[in-house]
């Protein structure tokens, strides 16, 4: 197992003191070195926000964009190497709001990474606007009246869209988290995970408010049930069923076909393309004069 | 005369495109050269369109027909303008004018049994009007119907034999028409045939895009041509398409995308952080006429500033722009060049005259090596920082997961390893300054523009892109008549390089848009005054004619 | 001296915007001008951060403090470097230092119970430090904790004294500061904070944004102040920004956005919509350091050739530049009249400085009677076409809905009903040239940049937007110290008026970047040659001292 | 009523002859007539493709913007003038691709207008490229091999976002089509409309493909029920139950706020912002120097 110190980075932690995404942080450490994942097989992709911050937090390979534009990094990444393990961890405002049409997109896809949403339901980085998660009704420094329209429902609208790993989890409950993360992360195929992490600065209410909230999803639910995953996913935002709403097995993933053309190898490694192809193709433009035609062409008289 | 401009007008689906290939291939397999180019409306069917030869003469657009063939009523009264004087017409006609009429679909269905023998009967008509002989076309009809069953390809052979009898018998009231075989081995190539092509060859490995004319043939190559090796995928938006790219291109595979100018619009933020992230992409701008949605299906060369200037922030950039296939060819391989070396985005121009026209070369150039891979080696590094500060600007690159070594990747100003920085007294500066030494050192390695008949000329055309051999055929009418005019053309379009433009000759600026982009950047750049600027904003190509028709129109009495 | 600098220090949340609210409170009501800016880093809590006060001095940035106020240790050292020589320190400090130590948590917990009172033994130590009464810091806390319960605030007052005393028993070791009392009444506002005022006036009504640093006070203000009318709606990206405010303006509301550089990118596609389908909108674009994220807390004067040459195709637009809270109200109101008569985008460059920084104005004047609609009374047209041609390009606008006439909005090219047209020969042109002309007219009627004692300049700094206040003061600087320096002031970026610069001077470019953007467009535009461009780029303020350091450094002998 | 007539317009139509788009023409031109709705009472907004051209051909308030984008427009538009019936016409490509994340958040701001999705499951004007709801498998223009990637199913994603019309139309089924057409117009609140319409230029089925498929949901759905709908709703895209999957009573619509403080009126017709408002604000801006304070203040010595 790789011990939970290699992941230790140099950088700053700019988070406020206590913010729950150091809960976050130290639960996909965990789940990273369980999964015996060297952080140089790992690459951490992001966009721009509190939550995005997280991959200068955890050493590994990082890809930090821009705002909303993580999903289609990280795809790039992923067919660019298939053998880093590819997980994107941002905001809810990043991959559901500005970014919202790529995780629709990703669904379809069903590309080999994991997605975490640090779900604080605010827009934390730009000072407490709503974001696509916050409930209707909560007052915040750009919504002073009051959030006037619902919240998204992207757990609803993956389980519709049939990703195959779809959970939730809670930033404050270390344990669950990590083991959470681990089975995302092995599972072959788009997991998405989303988060419950309070912010302590924005939220409208206290952590716990959110801990009463971010309940065990009971025994007896079946994850490969639709109906019942959907009506878990749509208790959000009142309440926050924790643990695994919606998992299928393994079904083809994104870039499969061209996978087994390169054997599985990142793009840097392959031979470059034989020659004899081009020169093919470039042969096939060429159109020689008949000679017999082009001698007593004497044009129209 | 030995320069014949052939029109094929009909509407979108009634087949000018078939007509036009089996003729244009009859008169290549004749030695004679053809330059073709389409225009069209942006619908599915219906409309008018045309199908362009440019048999014997340069590859560059004409905008009057010396033969016209039409295949609807509607098309002939359409396009009757652009007939020269003494221009062949035939086919479908308005009865009681001028031309040979000829009913195709009422032969086709008369003698065939089926209007879709129609477009055969024309191509042998129009070949006959031409003077191509039956055997060749037949020998043209039998390669592009090579999938057809034996007797129905019979019967198509037997239509061009009828339209070509058809057309002979009135061909006598016709003009004489010469022309030259030029070659025995022709290579009939687009802009966007080669550079997939030259992409793939390149090292390219990975496109991501979203459909968009006139840029969507690149992607549908690679989609049509698996053994290329690209990976390309159709995504969600253009947003998704760059940044998609640029995830692959940080994990080490050559990429590129290819969009028009709204799509580019869209892909601005994802320039910029590709110059903040310093890393290698390919965009292919295939311009078209805007602002907004525009023309789609025809041409300008309108985007040239926001190609330069597209995205926030300051951060080097190339933007390149080539003007015919083996351009093309050179172009991309410089185009990946340029981007694995000075690890940043490099813009192709294009457009859509370069998209839909086949020039026909007497041969086409692709390297046969990649690209140097701009990746560093891993096995001699000690500790890896991805924005180490360097004397050239140019940091070390390793790709996300080539190695042991962590690779960060920031879009936020950063520090040498790539962790956010506020470092403004130190870090924010160096890292201004070495992204903006590697522009200098770029413009340093600009190719400078190439120079056309500037011999003794009082008077040089400027021109970028897609206009050069509109420019450079002005320039041989202008000469033959005397006049000293010579040419200058610009391929590397940014950053412009260091020259030094003598100040006793005027300068013109020759573009496909209405207020001169490249025209201002030479005065920015190199304080020169322009004589003039000749724009052409009506969607269609510049052409040497009208360019003559306008320099010497206003140019003054001591320069002719 | 009779301009002081006063740097408050801390972390994010640590209290610094308290303790200068009350500072600069007190200063004003004692008649003293002041001008606050504030800089800090991309985070909610720690790092650095300072809140500076310009005390008796003009609205312009200092980056040197004569009083330094410490809220931690980290902080200290960090500011350190910026004391002015004989500079007040004091608060927390590092043991056996310079400067006068006040252990502000440590008093707070020990004499009041509780840390929360550290900020106000802090505004009284300042106060103090600067010559301040206790009496007036009273008063300016009574306002500022007016919300206050009143034994928490009288606790507050208390604290104030303790640090006053504090403060006032070290203060005869400090240098002799003077200001004057200018005014009897100062309006104290910022650009961002009259920018929406403004808007409201003119008669803005809808306004769609994403948030985004510096632009989101913009947004928030309408939100804040329903009574301001502004329908005003947080979306889903900036693109549904742009194009959900281009709908409402079609359908008649006077419509705005405003953004930062990223999300500009993303709307650029929005704009060149806007230019074809001749809808009115301003978008304030809020520049911080790029590329990419940047510096998102920073300024910068990064975007204008992104904002003059952003989006695809040739279409009119106008880029103003406010540099001052007065300013920023005229150029509101003249975006609004601008976008109203031309139809048209217009874009208003602003940035951090601009939105984070209060100036303190004798009077602010908005004007009282919104800006003109541009809207054609429908009761006059007998049939209606949104596109119609006419001499100045301008066509009657009729919003959607407005009337019995259907208007047609198309972002193809359309004939004059607002239908896609294909025709090249005479509606495409026409078209183009309609948009064109619009611009021409538009060129005839950009303000002239403003001067700033000219009078016997033999070199004329030239600046745009927020540098405005540094380099006056620049000029001032340098005429005290008998160097013939004057400015040209430009508020209306693009297009550039018609002007002839006189070419016995020497011109310089004074701008918040590396690459010298304007430089180049007055390059291009007037043939100047510029004597060098002054850039600023790690994501501080220009400034009067660097800038005469920079002129004078560089300067040929024959000049100073 | 309005005659059907009164929707006739001079643009020539670029639709392919036969192409079923004609069939939405005509119901919608039928429904805006039953509707009783006279065409300067309405506003056509569409992106960019065959089906966004729609809004030439019906003589309307039109606003024909950029790909992708039309979702936005018209709630701008119906946010300036809630007098206006605006209804978005435009391709699967644009509302569900390009546009997907407007989509994807108009659910949640429900504003009171009508979408009409022309789904002919293709990209056809670019000219047969594979569009989000094209089947996996299905070879096109694009995907020579077949589509590799799983369909959107952006009607299940409306209905778990309890967007309260959703419903599914043929555009071969004249009658049919132009009643659904109205009764989503009159419905309070985002109504959503996939249209399937066969390209018979791109697309991989002759129409009778699609008609087998386009059958009548069957009289004892319960619309208000949300399993059964979703459940109706994946049957695509191998089968297309025609009628209303989801409805619910009208809930809030997006503004409603300040519609009660501009009493609904269009926003041109305001009068100007009172000046005295702006005084309010630029005096609380002002600060007076206390007369006592400033004389003494002589600056620390
Ligand atoms: C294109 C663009 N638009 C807006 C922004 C500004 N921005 C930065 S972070 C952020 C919101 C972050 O919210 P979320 O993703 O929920 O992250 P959090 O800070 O709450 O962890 C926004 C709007 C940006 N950087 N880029
Ligand atoms: C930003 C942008 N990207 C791409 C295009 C090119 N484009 C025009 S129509 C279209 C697809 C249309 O598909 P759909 O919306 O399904 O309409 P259809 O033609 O099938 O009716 C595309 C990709 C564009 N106009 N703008
Ligand atoms: S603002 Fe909120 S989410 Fe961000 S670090 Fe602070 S507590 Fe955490
Ligand atoms: S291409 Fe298809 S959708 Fe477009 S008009 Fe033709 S048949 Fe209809
Ligand atoms: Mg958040
Ligand atoms: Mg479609």
């Amino acid at each position: 197992m790789i011990p939970i110190d290699a992941f230790k980075t140099t950088a700053e932690n700019q988070w406020c003191p206590g913010c729950p995404n150091f809960g976050i942080q130290t639960a996909l450490k965990r789940a990273l070195s369980a999964l015996d994942l060297a952080p140089h097989q790992v690459c951490l992709v992001s966009g721009i926000g509190q939550a995005a911050k997280t991959p200068h937090y955890i050493a590994a390979n990082v890809f930090n964009g821009l705002h909303g534009r993580s999903i289609p990094a990280a795809i790039g990444i992923h067919i660019a190497n298939p053998a880093l393990k590819t997980i994107v961890t941002s905001g809810d405002g990043c991959i559901y709001g500005e970014g919202g049409n790529h995780l629709l997109h990703a669904f379809r896809r069903n590309p080999d990474i994991t997605v975490i949403v640090h779900d604080n339901q605010i827009y934390a980085l730009t000072k407490g606007q709503g974001s696509p998660t916050t409930r209707r009704g909560e007052t915040t420094r750009m919504q002073f009246d009051g959030v006037a329209i619902d919240p998204s429902q992207m757990l609803a609208t993956a389980i519709v869209h049939d990703c195959t790993f779809v959970a939730r989890g809670y930033a404050g409950d270390l344990e669950g988290l990590s083991a959470l993360l681990q089975r995302a992360i092995a599972h072959r195929g788009l997991s998405l995970v989303d988060i419950i992490q309070p912010c302590i600065t924005w939220g409208n209410h206290p952590v716990e408010w959110y801990k009463e909230r971010a309940i065990p999803i009971p025994d007896d639910h079946d994850p490969t049930h639709r109906n019942q995953a959907i009506a878990l996913a749509l208790e959000a935002p009142d309440a926050f069923p924790i643990g695994v709403l919606y998992e299928k097995p393994a079904r083809e993933t994104f870039g499969a076909v061209y996978r087994q053309q390169t054997a599985g190898k990142p793009l840097f490694e392959l031979q470059a393309l034989d020659p004899g192809i081009v020169r093919k193709r470039l042969a096939a433009l060429r159109i020689d004069a008949t000679p017999s035609f082009r001698e007593p062409y004497k044009g129209a008289q | 005369m030995c320069d014949l401009s052939i029109f094929i007008v009909g509407a979108a689906g009634e087949g000018i495109q078939t007509i036009g290939d089996v003729v244009a291939r009859a008169l290549l397999r004749s030695g004679i050269s053809v330059f073709t180019t389409k225009e069209y409306e942006s619908r599915i069917r219906g409309g008018n369109s045309s199908y362009r030869i440019r048999a014997s003469g340069p590859n560059a657009p004409r905008h009057d027909a010396d033969v016209l063939l039409s295949l609807n009523l509607e098309a002939a009264a359409h396009y009757e303008n652009t007939a020269s004087t003494n221009c062949i017409l035939l086919g479908e006609l308005p009865p009681g004018g001028q031309g040979t009429p000829i009913p195709f679909q009422e032969l086709a269905r008369e003698k065939f049994g089926s209007p879709l023998f129609a477009n055969s009967i024309a191509a042998g008509a129009l070949g006959s009007a031409v003077g191509l002989s039956q055997e060749i076309l037949e020998e043209a009809i039998r390669e592009r119907f090579a999938r057809l069953p034996a007797d129905v390809l019979q019967k198509n052979i037997e239509a061009s034999q009828l339209g070509h009898e058809r057309a002979s018998a009135s061909r006598s009231s016709s003009s004489v028409i010469a022309m030259k075989s030029t070659a025995s081995t022709f290579t009939l190539a687009s802009v966007h045939e080669i550079i997939p092509l030259a992409a793939a060859a390149a090292g390219c490995r990975f496109m991501a895009a979203y459909p968009m004319s006139p840029a969507t043939g690149i992607m549908t190559a690679f989609a049509k041509d698996p053994e290329l090796g690209v990976f390309v995928e159709q995504v969600e938006d253009e947003i998704a398409a760059i940044n998609m790219s640029l995830g692959a291109s940080a994990a080490g595979a050559r990429a590129m995308t290819a969009t028009s100018g709204g799509g580019f619009a869209l892909m601005t933020e994802g320039l910029s952080l590709a110059g903040m992230t310093e890393t290698p992409l390919v965009i292919v701008v295939a311009q078209r006429p805007g602002p907004a949605t525009g023309l789609p299906t025809r041409t300008a060369q309108e985007d040239l500033n926001f190609a330069i200037h597209g995205g926030h922030g300051e951060f080097p950039r190339a933007v390149l722009a080539p003007s015919n296939p083996q351009d093309a060819a050179d172009v991309t391989f410089r185009a990946f060049d340029l981007a694995e070396r000075y690890q940043m985005p490099v813009l192709v121009l294009t457009d859509q005259l370069l998209a839909d026209s086949h020039f026909s070369l007497p041969d086409l150039k692709i390297p046969e090596q990649p690209v140097s891979s701009g990746l560093a080696d891993p096995s001699g590094v000690a500790s890896y920082q991805r924005y180490a500060l360097t004397e050239n600007g140019i940091s070390p690159r390793l790709a996300l997961g080539q190695s042991e070594h962590l690779v960060l990747i920031d879009s936020d100003e950063h520090d040498e390893t790539g962790h956010i920085t506020e470092d403004l007294e130190i870090t924010r500066p160096a890292m201004v300054e070495k992204r903006l030494e590697k522009a200098r050192r770029l413009k340093g390695e600009m190719a400078l523009p190439e120079p056309y008949r500037t011999d003794g000329a009082r008077s040089v055309l400027i021109s970028w892109g897609s206009s050069r051999a509109a420019v450079v055929e002005a320039i041989d009418l202008l000469r033959a008549d005397g006049k000293p005019f010579g040419a200058l053309h610009f391929t590397e379009v940014w950053p412009l390089p260091h020259l030094t433009l003598p100040d006793d000759v005027e300068y013109w600026s020759i573009e496909g848009n209405a207020t001169g982009q490249f025209a201002h950047l030479l005065q920015a750049e190199w304080h020169i005054r322009l004589a003039g600027t000749i724009g052409r904003y009506d969607g269609m190509p510049l052409d040497a004619r009208s360019i003559v028709a306008e320099v010497v129109g206003s140019t003054s009495e001591e320069v002719s």
